[in-house]
């Protein structure tokens, strides 16, 4: 009954993605993560919203939630305020975080929720067999665009930044060992971290593994992240695609934002600090 | 004051409404008046309504005091105070023959024959003595009001004081000197009192005096909840404004979302790692919440939602009360998911009922949503004070089917049922079982992790969309629905009236105490009938409703909306013929419209002896 | 194959299944099967059910090609073609005593009893000789298929050619070899042909071959509609990729949204300004637009929403077949507004009741929604090509209560009413008119323009919460549910079967066929039925089906859900009992198992009539 | 019958706002800007959310449409769909443009709508009676935060840029004729165009009207509005608080794109891209 640390893989349940799919590449990446951090299984919680992005709480042996469409994190911001001893992941697909989702990020940061996010994009809604999404480039013909997509794709770093997200990342499926770390540092990150990571999808290839083979490279070395404008500047440039750490600060956690209004309330309350009895609070309303 | 000749004696039963315009402070003088009352052995009966803007517009609160419990907030009142004309052309065919209207000449002009023991009071005028400007002008009511039922002054000076305390010396200082001009006038015309408050005794600490929204946010609080998420919606907000007072003192936490989906999104984050959650909430944004809360059920994760149901469709009338969104509780949702839906009666019975609602929701591992109006949800009444030594926290392992409803004599506890070390062995968190409720694992217990999924899935919790599947996982899941209907039989529904009565009435939620009143009403007319109200709206409470249509010859379904949603379902689940008495206008139906409704109903069975003769 | 006895008089009645795994293209050999078939003079009708993922788990499709209209998917299977072990075990019982057998060898281990017409076919062996891989397995099995019938290699090399057109020539060159040793292999074989379809003429242009999502994109644009929104969902998002193909070419404008509250906001935006605008999701979407929906019921605004039911609840069985948002459609929203809700029967079906429902959302204002379902979204099935020289558009003021139904013979088109000249010197948007429809501007009108809100308003648009208007807005709004319901008695309900059968069977959607099926076969065993089957859920056609049930002695009421949503809606509208047939396993209910329900209420009767001699 | 070009005010329908609210000065700016360019009252479409921000398009008379909470821009975004003649308005408060309808924004950005949306920022919740919204600082006192608000607020244009809305500006209902001059500009505008308006709440009064005062300055003379990097900078100050148009850039708006797409559909169908007849299109489904 004790966890088993170094293999974070759910036995009864294997991996429906298709053969060559990016996501493969991202499981494995994550999995030496926590291998390196070797948190105990029982102590985490995966939430996932749905695509096959979503899947991803079903491959790790840890508590999982696999919720609806767009929801994994408000899901995971009362999993992580009521909880914070847990350790908590949150994966969505580019639709799912960035279409749908998309409302609840500004307002995690602006908690600053102390969870790591990965946003597996794959610049195309592959679960329901390839429409456009959010991010997936001005007039590429897709299912749901057989004449070019309409629309701008999103600049997700840039967005991410002005929200102030207080860890930003980018790596790719193609670089397992590079998700090993950029997500171990995500994952110690005292508060919001995501990590935007490029993950082909081969059955509806919006996003070619070759071509973005050939556009990767990593962030320079002396980037500094705690430099938004930098960070900025870099995250704007699509050739090359940085990948990296490109932005993290420090501020307060939710925890330690909630953990301040109790102290506060509680010296309000009486100059002790001790917390009252139910019935003395029902006093109040005498 | 009516008085006496009633069969459920009241010696003193006083119906209080305030009008004017929203922002004339109408609704705080009649509060403050209220709060004063409250701290006398009478007890108190607000109702309120005002306009969805916050300027403009029509507000009024009415105030019943009365020696009894009260149950409704009365038909006909004893003494209206108004502010300008509006409020007078639209209140004062609400007034008794012979009560007492208090009017500011200036802002009001009277018609010749009014049947009205009349008293002008220059409003307008002593407020801009007191304070320099017509914004006094509820404290001057409040001054004579004072009089008029003879408050003491002092308590008053008190609860003003408190009003104001925030505001600094200067204006605490102005609108001492409006009570005491208001007071001072109403003296000096000797106007007669109508009711004596001043030496009655104050009842020491046994009463509270709440709001119907403040009992919910007691009770979670008292049930062991100790999150809430939630998005600001009239008429629910004072459920989380009062949670986010309290719950930093007792360690609980309170998260104001973006929206209401990400409300329910936290809370359900927050019960799958343990902790009791609680969503407040109205119909509009309830609306939003439906595929979270299908989520929950087939996750079986437990949730306590509160809709304070307010007037509709859509933006509606936000400030109004109605019981509209029944059918959105049972049916709203996408596929078949089993949930509980629960409707308090009264502000005192929103306590119980939220420690209730904890409950279910815990031993079933179900969604309750708990349907209140605003009516409950914004009015204030005296609520006795629970007996919080009585506290019982039952095992879920051994006390299962056990638990009792919540009283103030004692109150139950349960939370949701753990694995046990044998059980996590070969931890199946959606086994199948005789009651269809599978123990759940909190997360940090090693050999407890599962996968949750909104996908259908095995006992395991594995993604199978095979047939057979699908109809077992089904059945567990509404298995649960059968076993609490079932159990209602172990806790029986009160029913009220003469167990020969051929008339029978079935209510739910709010209006419960004008149903309770419209009998005493007929009774004293010598008409007979029967009143239930269950609480529990679904499941149905299906062999005791049964039991008590079977004996009648008649039976009056009231409640207060436009289409008649609850007696669509007692039709559907009891093949019965139903007189419908619906009200739809945004306040609560009245003692006096159910006593026609049943005096009608009256008149056929009358005429139907006559035929069988 | 099934021939001769029936009494619906089929001489071809064939059912074929192809069965095996998420990505091994059993579903576009199915297709391509089908598309052959629909090019001779043989009606087809197609069942597919895949996994939730992309690869992976259970796949197949059921193809039915008969002489005749097609009304189910048929109950037994006349040949059965496995790609694996799994396949086998789980669709080898549906296979007909007698029927054929084909699989691989290499992948299925047989039991030794099989009573069927077992065919080896080396499916794996072949594929890597003609395309190096196992991905050409479908299409040495298409040519299999293709010799067993008897169908020309020319016209399925055809369709394959067209099929991987956009692939390049290498691999078309490699399916044409996989497609050859297919057929070669068979014909070396010298497989008895089952079927002939060889010489049939084909049918020219009469006929499409349509999906339920593709008919009803036909609809919309033939009913005027130039505007969609949507959100991709499983199984409703061919419906938006069609409309999203066709619209840019008759200057209509398809908007993929960001989520499904955008989707039905934007939606209804459209139809504010004046266009017909349809909002196709499936369950979890529209539980997530009832907050809009329920807003252009207040603001009276036309709007189409379809929604292809899939298995629930939360995200459910998202690739399979439930009826299961019925509640949902006509309860699911906060406080009380009207909408129309429609079920179609079939593919055909789906074509004209979308065209009716623009017709009635037009001419009432009112939001329609129309639950079609996963089996009715996917399926493909041959359909009549309308005769669109007979569309007649009719003029909005004149023709009001004369919109017949949409046939194949004609079609009537409506659009709103706009006011004259006349009622814009006085324009109220929400006037209270006898039949509740008040005549609504257009934008760029000059005169016309009026506030539209969901505050309770009054006539002219202006909020106003008070109880007399709310009363009076709630009246208008429901008015036009009374009116619709009183026009259906001009537009009268088929009724199948004996005057004088007992038994009835009621249903809903797509259980059409079947019961239509299981009457045939409930006929030859001498047991009448009556069934009726109404597009038209809400409001209900009160009237028509009150004289179907009083002349029952039973009801039966046929559904794919777990809790009888639409016999509770039954019970509560008419008091009566009924016999409750559901299925609820993902999956169509079949003509035989409604044959079983029909035969038991049939063995009541007959002891009820011993019983009275 | 005809259109009453200098007055916007609807007559039947006088406004509820508590009197001193920003808004009163926030119409009488926008009432100018439509007497400057003299748009037929009768060709145009108000769209609003709830909120007291959510009550302008009472006051306007034009066609106009008070819907649900936070969704008035997709609401908008299908009246311009199918309408491009149009002009179309957009308001709604921050609680409404930015917490619960916040998610749609950025993909308003994306399809460049061509239409102008006001966000009237109070900073708080004012028809709910005064809670604490997206843009209230952290700390304050409010009715739901009595102990403080507990998380950052958001930084409204740099968001918005990062989005790359195509025309950003801010201004204050303490500057009618500065509102007048900005909203022309951006109904002018071809493409999405957003006006950040402070309007302060007199009754709940978390942004104060004193305090916005002394810390107002418009933009630096020599800000060239298509320059994103300086926008971002004079975006990210918060004293002084610049007003004046931040960013103003020309891309396709939504209803190019859709012709091109229709363009582009009509030459694939026939060379001489006539459109086809209603059965012709059926007969591809022979
Ligand atoms: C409310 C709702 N709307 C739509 C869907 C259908 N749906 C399932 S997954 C998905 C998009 C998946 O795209 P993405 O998030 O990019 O994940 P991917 O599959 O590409 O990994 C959609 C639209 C749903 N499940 N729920
Ligand atoms: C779905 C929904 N949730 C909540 C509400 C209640 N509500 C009305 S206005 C409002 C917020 C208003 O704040 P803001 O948008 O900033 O406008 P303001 O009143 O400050 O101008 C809320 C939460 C609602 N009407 N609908
Ligand atoms: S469809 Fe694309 S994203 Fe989905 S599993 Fe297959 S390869 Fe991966
Ligand atoms: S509450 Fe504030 S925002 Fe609302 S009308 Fe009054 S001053 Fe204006
Ligand atoms: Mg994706
Ligand atoms: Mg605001």
């Amino acid at each position: 009954m004790s966890t088993a640390l170094p293999n974070y893989r759910r036995k009864q349940i294997r991996p429906v993605w298709c053969s060559g799919c990016g996501n493969y590449g991202v499981l494995r990446g994550v999995e030496k993560a926590l291998g390196n951090l070797k948190v105990p299984a029982e102590q985490m919680v995966v939430v996932s919203g749905i695509g096959c992005a979503g899947r991803f709480s079903h491959y790790l042996n840890t508590y999982a939630l696999h919720g609806t469409h767009g929801r994994a994190l408000p899901i995971a911001t009362g999993v992580k305020t009521t909880r914070p001893d847990l350790t908590v992941l949150v994966v969505g697909g580019d639709g799912d975080s960035l279409g749908i989702g998309g409302g609840h990020l500004p307002h995690a940061a602006r908690k600053n929720v102390d969870l790591t996010y990965l946003i597996l994009d794959n610049n195309t809604y592959g679960l329901t067999k390839g429409q456009s999404s959010p991010t997936t480039p001005w007039g590429c013909v897709t299912k749901s665009s057989p004449y070019g997509s309409p629309e701008d794709s999103l600049d997700v770093l840039p967005i991410l930044l002005a929200y102030d997200v207080s860890f930003v990342a980018r790596t790719t499926s193609l670089r397992i060992e590079e998700i090993s770390a950029v997500v171990s540092k995500a994952m110690q990150h005292p508060g919001f971290s995501i990590v935007h990571i490029l993950s082909p999808c081969v059955t509806y290839p919006v996003l070619k593994q070759k071509a973005l083979r050939e556009r990767i490279e990593p962030l320079p070395e002396g980037h500094v992240p705690d430099n938004k404008a930098a960070a900025l500047q870099l995250a704007y440039s699509s050739d090359p695609i940085y990948t990296g750490v490109f932005y993290s600060i420090q501020k307060p956690t939710l925890d330690a934002r909630l953990r301040h209004l109790q102290e506060s309330a509680l010296e309000r309350y009486s100059a002790k600090g001790t917390p009252p009895s139910i019935p003395s609070l029902m006093e109040r309303f005498l | 004051m009516t008085s006496g000749k009633k069969s459920f004696h009241s010696e003193v039963d006083f119906i209080l409404r305030i009008a004017g315009e929203g922002g004339e402070g109408v609704i705080s003088c009649g509060e403050l008046f209220a709060r004063a009352a409250a701290r006398t052995e009478y007890h108190v009966f607000t109702f309120l309504t005002y306009p969805a803007e916050i300027r403009g517009g029509f507000a009024m609160v009415q105030i019943r005091v009365r020696d009894w419990t009260i149950y409704s907030m009365g038909s006909k009142l004893d003494c209206l105070v108004v502010f300008n004309q509006q409020a007078f052309d639209r209140t004062i065919k609400e007034l008794k023959k012979g009560g007492t209207l208090v009017y500011d000449p200036q802002a009001v002009q009277l018609p010749p024959d009014l049947e009205a023991t009349l008293l002008a009071l220059p409003l307008t005028e002593l407020s801009k003595e007191a304070t320099g400007s017509v914004l006094g002008k509820n404290i001057v009511a409040l001054g004579a009001l004072g009089h008029l039922v003879e408050m003491e002054q002092r308590v008053l000076e008190n609860l003003v004081r408190d009003r104001f305390a925030s505001k600094g010396a200067e204006v605490i200082k102005r609108n001492m000197e409006a009570l005491r001009l208001g007071y001072a006038y109403a003296a000096e015309q000797a106007w007669r009192r109508i009711l004596l408050m001043a030496d009655l005794r104050p009842k020491g600490s046994q009463y509270m005096m709440l709001s119907g929204n403040e009992a919910i946010a007691l009770g979670a609080l008292v049930a062991g909840c100790r999150f809430t998420a939630s998005y600001p919606i009239t008429p629910a907000t004072p459920i989380f404004e009062t949670l986010t007072r309290l719950f930093p003192l007792v360690d609980g936490r309170a998260l104001q979302m973006e929206d209401e989906i990400a409300a329910v999104s936290a809370a359900l984050g927050a019960s799958f790692v343990g902790e009791k959650a609680l969503v407040p909430t109205s119909g509009p944004g309830f609306q939003l919440m439906t595929e979270q809360l299908n989520l929950a059920s087939m996750l079986e994760v437990p949730l306590v939602l509160v809709d304070v149901q307010r007037g509709g469709p859509s933006t509606g009338l936000p400030t109004k009360t109605e019981q509209s969104d029944l059918n959105l509780a049972i049916y709203g949702v996408s596929g078949e998911s089993p949930r509980i839906v629960l409707a308090p009666t009264s502000v005192e019975d929103s306590f119980y009922q939220t420690i209730r609602a904890f409950n279910l929701s815990e031993r079933y591992q179900l969604p309750v949503i708990m349907l209140t109006d605003q009516s409950i949800g914004l009015r204030k009444a005296t609520v006795r004070m629970p007996d919080l030594s009585h506290i019982i926290q039952l095992d879920s392992h051994v006390a299962r089917t056990k638990v009792k409803i919540p009283q103030p004599e004692f109150i139950n506890l349960i939370d949701r049922a753990e694995p046990t070390a044998k059980e996590l062995e070969d931890y199946r968190r959606f086994r199948i079982t005789a009651d269809g409720v599978s123990p759940i694992a909190r997360p940090g217990t090693p050999g407890g992790q599962y996968l949750a999924t909104g996908l259908e899935h095995t006992e395991s919790g594995k993604p199978d969309y095979t047939p057979e599947n699908h109809l077992q996982m089904s059945r567990k899941r509404f298995r649960k629905m059968e076993v609490i209907a079932r159990s209602f039989d172990t806790n029986p529904i009160e029913i009220w009236g003469r167990a020969d009565a051929k008339i029978g009435i079935l209510g739910w939620g709010s209006t419960a105490g004008a149903i309770r009143e419209a009998r005493y009403l007929a009774e004293e007319r010598g008409i007979h009938v029967r009143h239930m109200h269950p609480h529990t709206l679904s499941p149905m409470p299906h062999r005791q409703i049964s039991n008590f249509l079977v004996r009648l010859e008649h039976l009056i379904i009231v409640e207060e909306n436009y289409t008649g949603q609850f007696a669509h379902h007692i039709k559907a689940h009891f093949g019965v013929k139903a007189i419908e008495l619906h009200k739809c206008e945004g306040i609560p139906i009245t003692p006096e419209e159910i006593l026609r409704g049943i005096e009608k109903v009256a008149g056929i069975i009358d005429e139907y002896s006559i035929a069988k003769l």
